[in-house]
């Protein structure tokens, strides 16, 4: 955690020199980002949905929201855009308390949610830089189609590529790339076996409170960089070593005792309130062995690497397969698969207000999976970064009912 | 005798439930939840006390040969006489509280002029206490809020005027008043007033001879048996705030499943529609809970909708239902929040639409509500009971039953008269079994 | 009309919670004036009847003939005030009362039993943004009244009561019907009824200082009109969160500020009435 | 009212009421073997589906006109509410006859909503109509024109005809018809909003989501015409008024209605874009399916939905209030709509700029309750009427 820190720590510091020492500033998104296609550039990226919820975590995302609605926005819409609006408002300080760049170019690379597009045509009516937008089709029948990849491909080869260079100046490096691609693979190798370690039981780890800083790195700034690889071997390496010594994850209050319930998590975890909300989990010996947040900005553990020996296409199928850009049936499948493959007693859903992505259709999944798995589905209703959509005794009734009927039903089963 | 007790501490009512060794219900008690849990879970119990030894005495009589004959006149003899003597010794309260409020205003009136007042109303309300519970009264609730709020306002607003005092200013008096009055026990053990009902039933049921010495002799037999408590188990909104540790309080959505299948054993989904939360929820055979959903805190939906409309309207709860049944038509509620309803249904009102009418609509509103809740959970499955302190208005039943048909057909409704202690029930036997299992 | 050109009109408010009417002088040159001003509490009875009952009675105290009357204007919840010769919306007449009420009122705050209504307005009392409460009665004078039911305590007393609050409770947004339970709970840990007003003030005054900013109210002078501007402790809460939220607008109310919708429907029907006659002059000068 | 008029206008009345589709029905009984392919709004090539024999059938959600059961179910509180009653209307078998449905991308909620369609009606064809947000011919065509193809294909399967250019071409002409004599209509209301009031041009506008395309161009006729003659409508003193933000699940008539008693006299809007999506004649000239690929980028309508390469937002909107010398922007969005929420500020930018007043409100398909909105309408009215010559 503190080797993350560290990481973190230094790339909001490199931001913050951008403008000093020349660099160029790309604002993208998690799902679908192209962090090696960058990285070959040499440009720093910045993701607003990071700082949104880095915000959420510090208690500042109240505030900045009501900037936002003040400035017009209705309360109605997704909160990691006003977050950012917000925070951008009132002098873009970044979650380390250095102001962030302006982007030199918006790369909207609009993948598993349409709010993406509108969020970057509204920070473009504010900067007023170029915006490359990368249209991402949705794996609507569950499949990535030939003619959809090469979309992708030319998109990247006449539209993004060619503003990357015009806003470095430099020529776009087929090699460079495929070195990054070759890093990426590496790291995702690891992260993919740390995630995995939760099919033992106990689990060694949290795969959705812990899960969140595990794909802290790889999802951002240093997916396909040396950092990034080494991060990912220091984790393996430390989760080896909590299984060989049969110890449980850790919680926000030391190390998990007893493993009671494993449980499969849908849905994004609530930032305002994210250590209480782990520990509603934790005191009853709540692990999430899986969880489909984990795959938003990339779906390794079903196969996928970066290929360096098709670069583009690499990133196209990267693109694709992110787990937002998975129609509901192919969420549903993937769902039912980790119960049953990490043998949990249970799933919860926790549905958030601000994402349609994510959230319509959620409440037939829960019936599909009940159906298809046998195993009782939980269901709680939160928000990402609004605090006022955290209702904590509600959110803790709702899951204290749920294990204690789970405990019940295995109460009666034994 | 050994008893196990379950108490559902929901937001409008305490229920508490007690149960024999052999899981038989003993005893059940009712009362409205105020600011102080543990008082009003402890009134709950010793309600539920209170009735367990009238069913002894039931018991007791219908054993002997020579009193079952009279078994069924003597209990709500009993009752009622028990009923009457616990209403008095409120008034008492009631009476205090009043006189210490009324000082203690700095109100235009003279003090002692308000005190006259005050104890005209008082006087007048505790000659009335025979209207409630006379052998053919018809009690309009259990409450004694709702009982003595009826009556005071009532008297005040005919004692006002004439004793110079507004009408404002002693109706501001009794909702001060009633607090401390539910917020306290009274001096006078539960177990005293039992006994001098007990005492004044044998003295006005009337045998003679042989068959009174029988009957003082099986009461008191029934008041020398010990009632001991062996575990308890507490649930409901406020089931946190319980005096009960941790492994004794259990969530609402077992306890009503596990309860609601207890009183129908074929129980497959469960409809709880309560003052201030709705829950739908799926058992498996066992009583056993698999699926469920509650819905957000919005007063829409819940009883407390009913309650605030019945409040607008002038009406106790248990008068909508009837009333919305006598409706020719079912008029569109276009407002969700219980608050805009309220007005919405003045404006109608106002623009001559029948009350009757204009209540069926917002029955069928809260059914609506209810079903999209239902259908979240899995929906209606064979067979299906509705518990909650709803199950008790007809128009709500009548709404559901037709919504359910439609929706999925013919299905059985179970609905229970003692439908408003499933959560308790199922506390009770949480209690019963955990106790088995520790033996 | 009266020869010297003097206006009578009248303005009737048909609120949620009670009808307001407004009688006003208004002279050729110089001030208006409010000749007679009064409430009825609709409480349960027949709205149409509380409407007609009232009218008679306010022009009685106002020393006129129902024949004097220029222009009547109905505001609110109008239809029924059929009597009526024209109708303004609400808060075009809350806008003109309040700039009638206090000329230097550049933002308005109308809280009524149900709604609340913010409106940036500039010195002709036009509307340059506003906004309203959703279709939530959380935090409406309706919820207070509530509340205050729960809590034994008259309306009178509740602003009183909450200015001298000394650690006001914390209070989430609750809903207007559940808050029974919320004030039960709160009772039930022992808070002072007076620091559960307050707390309740100020998360109201909390959701309207949102309004007000949202309209991009900034250093102005803010009236407060509708039934809630009786309350003190509203109005002194929203000072304190205005403070806390480093917005320098002052709050004010004014005693007649639950007039304000009628005055302005009275007042606009005046305007309309000399409109009209302007036009029908005209038209006769070009007949003849 | 002429009795013809009042008839027709009775007709798309039942139609726009009609949530069993009884007009569908009956049209399929008219031959055998017809089929019908419902589409959500917006960005549907409807023509394909035309020139494959079948019905285009627009499923606009079911308004206030359908008690909301299970549709609640599948959805939260806190999203809008086309897809609620579009479920409701498909599990109570409402949407049966529809032998395949398209769901185009608007938003995630639609998006979602054809998953969820491929869950519980696994046997019947559903498509997510991805369409392109590159606008380049050889990109985004390129991808566009693979896409109608693989559509094409499918409805000739179901429709079990072949694929037919001649047919393609006659479809598209027809199309081309209707959508002239719908921006007919819109010209002549802009004239002379009196004689067309809102309420009634939408439903007659809106016939063309479940008529046959060749039907519903005589009755838009019939229906001008029978307008002109119309004495007894005359001009009143009202707002003029463009109306956005209203481009997927559909307003309640009652609002069209209240905006107007309010005194607001809607003079362009951006209802029922299904039908209008085109902005232009599709060219009558050459590969019709190229043409029609062509046509999506070179001449469809900005929407919330569809990216904007360049510029700032709202130019069209600035653009018609000028056209229809309009007095101000009602901007009226379903609530929880993502799209069109995160769209406003940035078109109120675009107004402020121009100094053209606005106002906001939201609605959802079956509000019933418009007190809110008159009020709100009736001050934005009151406020330019009142305050804007002095
Ligand atoms: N006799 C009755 N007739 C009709 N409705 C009733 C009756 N008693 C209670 N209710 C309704 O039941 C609600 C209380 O239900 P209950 O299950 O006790 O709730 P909780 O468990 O939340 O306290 C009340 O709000 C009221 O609407
Ligand atoms: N004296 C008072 N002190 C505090 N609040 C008051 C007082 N009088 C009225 N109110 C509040 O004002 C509200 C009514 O406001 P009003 O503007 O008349 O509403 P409406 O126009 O909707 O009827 C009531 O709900 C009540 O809360
Ligand atoms: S809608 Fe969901 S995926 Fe889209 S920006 Fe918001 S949180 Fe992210
Ligand atoms: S909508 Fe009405 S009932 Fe629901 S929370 Fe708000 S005030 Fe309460
Ligand atoms: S109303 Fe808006 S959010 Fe809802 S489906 Fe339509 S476009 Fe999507």
């Amino acid at each position: 955690m503190l080797l993350q820190k560290e990481m973190i720590g230094k790339h909001y510091r490199d931001l913050a020199s951008a403008g000093d020492e020349g660099s160029k500033v790309v604002y993208t998104f998690v799902p679908g980002n192209l962090t090696e296609l960058m990285g070959s550039f040499g440009v720093l990226p910045v993701l607003p949905e990071i700082n949104a919820l880095q915000s959420g975590m510090r208690k500042l995302s109240g505030d900045y929201i009501s900037e936002a609605e003040k400035q017009g926005h209705s309360e109605d819409v997704c909160t990691y855009v006003k977050c950012d609006i917000g925070m951008l408002k009132k002098g873009n300080v970044g979650p380390t308390g250095l102001k962030l760049p302006e982007p030199d170019l918006l790369l909207l690379s609009y993948t598993g949610c349409f709010t993406f597009m509108k969020w970057f045509e509204l920070l473009r009516q504010e900067y007023d830089c170029p915006v490359a937008m990368l249209h991402v089709p949705y794996q609507a029948d569950g499949r990535i189609h030939d003619h959809h990849r090469d979309y992708i491909v030319e998109q990247l080869e006449s539209e993004v590529i060619p503003k990357l260079e015009q806003v470095t100046g430099r020529r776009f490096d087929e090699e460079r790339l495929r070195q990054r691609l070759a890093l990426s693979a590496e790291a995702e190798n690891d992260l993919v076996w740390v995630l995995e370690s939760a099919k033992n039981v106990p689990s060694p780890i949290d795969a959705y409170f812990g899960g969140v800083y595990y794909i802290g790195p790889i999802f951002t700034a240093f997916r396909g960089t040396q950092a990034g690889v080494e991060y990912y071997q220091t984790l393996r390496a430390e989760i080896e070593e909590r299984l060989a010594e049969r110890r449980g994850p850790t919680t926000p209050e030391g190390e998990l005792e007893e493993e009671r319930y494993r449980l499969v998590m849908e849905g994004p975890p609530n930032w305002t309130s994210f250590r209480e909300f782990w520990r509603m989990f934790s005191e009853e010996g709540a692990v999430v062995v899986a969880s489909s947040y984990t795959k938003v900005g990339g779906l390794y553990d079903r196969g996928f690497r970066h290929d360096p020996e098709r670069p583009l296409a690499t990133l196209a199928d990267y693109c694709m397969g992110c787990y937002t850009n998975l129609s509901l049936p192919a969420r549903v499948d993937l769902i039912a698969d980790y119960i049953r493959e990490y043998r949990a007693d249970g799933f919860m859903i926790n549905s958030v207000k601000s994402c349609n992505s994510f959230s319509v259709g959620q409440l037939l999944m829960l019936r599909q999976l009940e159906e298809r798995t046998g195993v009782p589905g939980g269901f709680i209703e939160s928000d990402l970064v609004d605090p006022r959509y955290f209702s904590s005794a509600n959110i803790k009734n709702r899951i204290e009912s749920y294990l204690q009927m789970l405990e019940q039903k295995r109460g009666t089963a034994a | 005798m050994n008893i196990f007790v379950g108490v559902d501490l929901g937001s409008t009512t305490t229920k508490a439930v007690l149960l024999d060794e052999r899981g038989t219900i003993a005893g059940r008690g009712i009362t409205n939840s105020r600011s102080n849990y543990e008082v009003a879970s402890r009134v709950a119990r010793e309600e539920a006390l209170v009735t367990a030894r009238f069913n002894l005495v039931r018991n007791a009589l219908v054993a002997d040969s020579e009193l079952a004959g009279i078994a069924d006149g003597f209990v709500p003899l009993l009752e009622r006489t028990f009923r009457r003597e616990q209403y008095r010794d409120q008034l008492r309260r009631l009476r205090g509280e009043l006189h210490r409020s009324g000082d203690r205003g700095r109100r235009s009136q003279s003090p002692t002029r308000l005190r006259e007042v005050l104890d005209l109303i008082v006087d007048e309300m505790d000659e009335r206490a025979d209207r409630h519970f006379g052998a053919l009264a018809v009690r309009k609730s259990d409450f004694f809020r709702d009982l003595a709020g009826g009556d005071y306002m009532a008297l005040a607003e005919r004692f006002a005027e004439p004793g110079g005092v507004e009408f404002e200013t002693l109706s501001g008096l009794f909702d001060r008043a009633i607090l401390p009055v539910e917020n306290s026990v009274s001096e006078t053990p539960m177990e005293e007033l039992v006994g001098r009902a007990l005492d004044a039933a044998v003295g006005a049921s009337g045998p003679r001879g042989g068959a009174a010495a029988g009957l003082e002799l099986a009461v008191a037999r029934v008041r020398s048996t010990p009632l001991e408590e062996l575990s308890s188990v507490g649930t409901g909104y406020g089931r946190q705030r319980l005096p009960f540790p941790k492994e004794q309080i259990r969530s609402e959505i077992l306890c009503h499943g596990l309860g609601a299948h207890v009183m129908f054993p074929a129980t497959k989904t469960v409809l709880d529609i309560g003052g201030q939360d709705t829950k739908a929820i799926q058992v498996d055979e066992n009583g056993i809970v698999t699926s469920f959903q509650m819905n957000d805190r919005c007063a829409a939906g819940c009883g407390r909708y009913l309650g605030y409309i019945a409040d607008e309207m002038n009406l106790g709860v248990h008068e909508l239902g009837p009333l919305a049944q006598q409706a020719t038509t079912c008029v569109k509620i276009n407002s969700t929040c219980t608050v805009f309803a309220g007005a919405e249904l003045r404006e109608r009102l106002s623009l001559g639409q029948r009350r009757e009418d204009i209540l069926a609509g917002l029955h069928r509103a809260i059914v609506l509500r209810a079903m999209s809740l239902l259908a979240r959970s899995g929906g209606v499955r064979e067979e299906f009971t509705f518990t909650g302190g709803v199950a008790r208005n007809p128009a709500a039943v009548a709404a559901l039953e037709q919504l359910v048909a439609e929706n999925y057909g013919e299905r059985t409704i179970n609905i229970s008269p003692d439908s408003i202690y499933t959560g308790a029930l199922g506390a009770a036997l949480f209690a019963l079994s955990a106790s088995r299992k520790a033996a | 009309m009266n020869g010297d050109g003097q206006l009578f009109v009248v303005g009737v408010d048909v609120g949620s919670s009670a009808v307001k009417t407004a009688v006003v002088r208004m002279p050729a040159e110089g001030a208006d004036e409010i000749l007679a001003l009064r409430t009825d509490r609709i409480r349960r009875r027949d709205l149409r009847k509380v409407i007609h009952e009232a009218y008679p009675l306010v022009l009685a105290e106002a020393g006129i003939e129902p024949g004097e009357v220029a222009y009547t204007a109905s505001t609110g919840e109008g239809e029924l005030v059929d009597f009526r010769r024209g109708h303004f919306y609400g808060m075009t007449t809350h806008a003109r009362g309040a700039v009638f009420l206090e000329p230097q009122a550049r933002s308005v705050l109308d809280v009524g039993a149900l709604h609340a209504r913010a409106m940036r307005i500039d010195a002709r009392s036009k509307i340059l943004g506003y906004r309203m409460t959703s279709q939530c009665a959380s935090g409406s004078g309706q919820f207070l009244e509530n509340v205050a039911r729960y809590l034994g305590v008259s309306l009178d007393e509740v602003g009183p009561l909450s200015c001298g609050a000394r650690s006001p409770e914390q209070v989430s947004s609750i809903c207007a019907v559940l808050a029974e339970t919320d004030v039960i709970n709160m009772v039930s840990r022992g808070i002072a009824t007076a620091d559960i007003l307050k707390g309740i003030h100020l998360s109201m005054a909390g959701r309207y200082v949102k309004l007000l900013r949202a309209i991009g109210a900034g250093e102005e002078h803010v009236l407060i009109t509708g039934g809630l501007a009786a309350d003190a402790g509203l109005a002194n809460a929203m000072r304190e969160c205005a403070e806390q939220g480093e917005m320098s607008m002052t709050i004010h109310t004014h005693p007649d500020s639950i007039y304000a919708g009628a005055l302005g429907a009275a007042l606009w029907g005046g305007f309309r009435h000399r409109v009209l006659a302007r036009r029908a002059a005209q038209a006769r000068r070009e007949v003849s | 009212m002429n009795a013809e008029l009042a008839q027709l206008l009775d007709r798309v009345r039942g139609l726009s009421e009609d949530v069993d589709f009884a007009c569908v029905r009956e049209w399929k009984g008219q031959g055998s073997g017809r089929k019908a392919v419902g589409y959500m709004p917006i960005y549907v090539p409807r023509e394909l589906i035309h020139a494959s024999g079948m019905l285009p059938v627009g499923v606009l959600g079911a308004g206030d006109r359908l008690e909301i059961i299970r549709g609640d179910a599948y959805f939260q509180s806190y999203i809008c509410h086309i897809p609620r009653s579009t479920i409701e209307m498909a599990l109570t078998g409402r949407l049966d006859v529809l032998d395949g449905m398209l769901f185009p991308s608007i938003c995630d909620v639609i998006r979602n909503l054809s998953g969820m369609w491929r869950l519980l009606f696994p046997d019947r064809y559903v498509r997510y109509v991805d369409v392109p947000q590159n606008f380049s011919p050889d990109v985004g065509g390129a991808y566009w024109r693979r896409e109608l193809e693989q559509l094409w294909s499918d409805f000739s399967g179901l429709a079990g005809r072949p694929r037919d250019a001649r047919a393609l071409a006659r479809s598209l002409e027809i199309y081309n018809e209707n959508r002239r004599e719908i921006r007919r209509l819109y010209e002549a209301r802009s004239l002379e909003p009196w004689l067309y009031p809102a309420s009634e041009l939408y439903l007659v506008t809106r016939a063309g989501s479940v008529l046959p395309p060749e039907e519903h161009t005589t009755l838009l006729r019939r229906y001008r015409e029978l307008v002109a003659e119309e004495s007894e409508r005359r001009e009143e003193d009202l707002s003029r008024i463009v109306l956005v933000g209203t481009f997927c699940e559909q307003p309640p008539l009652g609002l069209l209605l209240t905006l107007e008693r309010a005194g607001c006299s809607i003079v362009d809007d951006d209802l029922l874009l299904g039908l209008r999506w085109l902005t232009e004649d599709v060219p009558e000239e050459g590969d019709p399916l190229d043409r029609l690929a062509a046509a999506y980028l070179e001449c469809s309508c900005q929407t919330a939905s569809v990216y904007q390469p360049e510029g700032r937002r709202g130019g069209w909107l600035v653009e018609s209030v000028k056209r229809n010398q309009a007095e101000g922007v009602i901007f009226c969005a379903p609530s929880f709509c993502d799209p069109a929420l995160l769209e406003q500020p940035m078109l109120v930018e675009a107004l402020a700029a121009e100094g053209i007043p606005h106002t906001q409100f939201k609605y959802s398909e079956n509000t019933g309750q418009f007190a809110v909105i008159r009020e709100q309408a009736g001050t934005f009215s009151d406020s330019i009427r009142l305050w804007s010559e002095a």
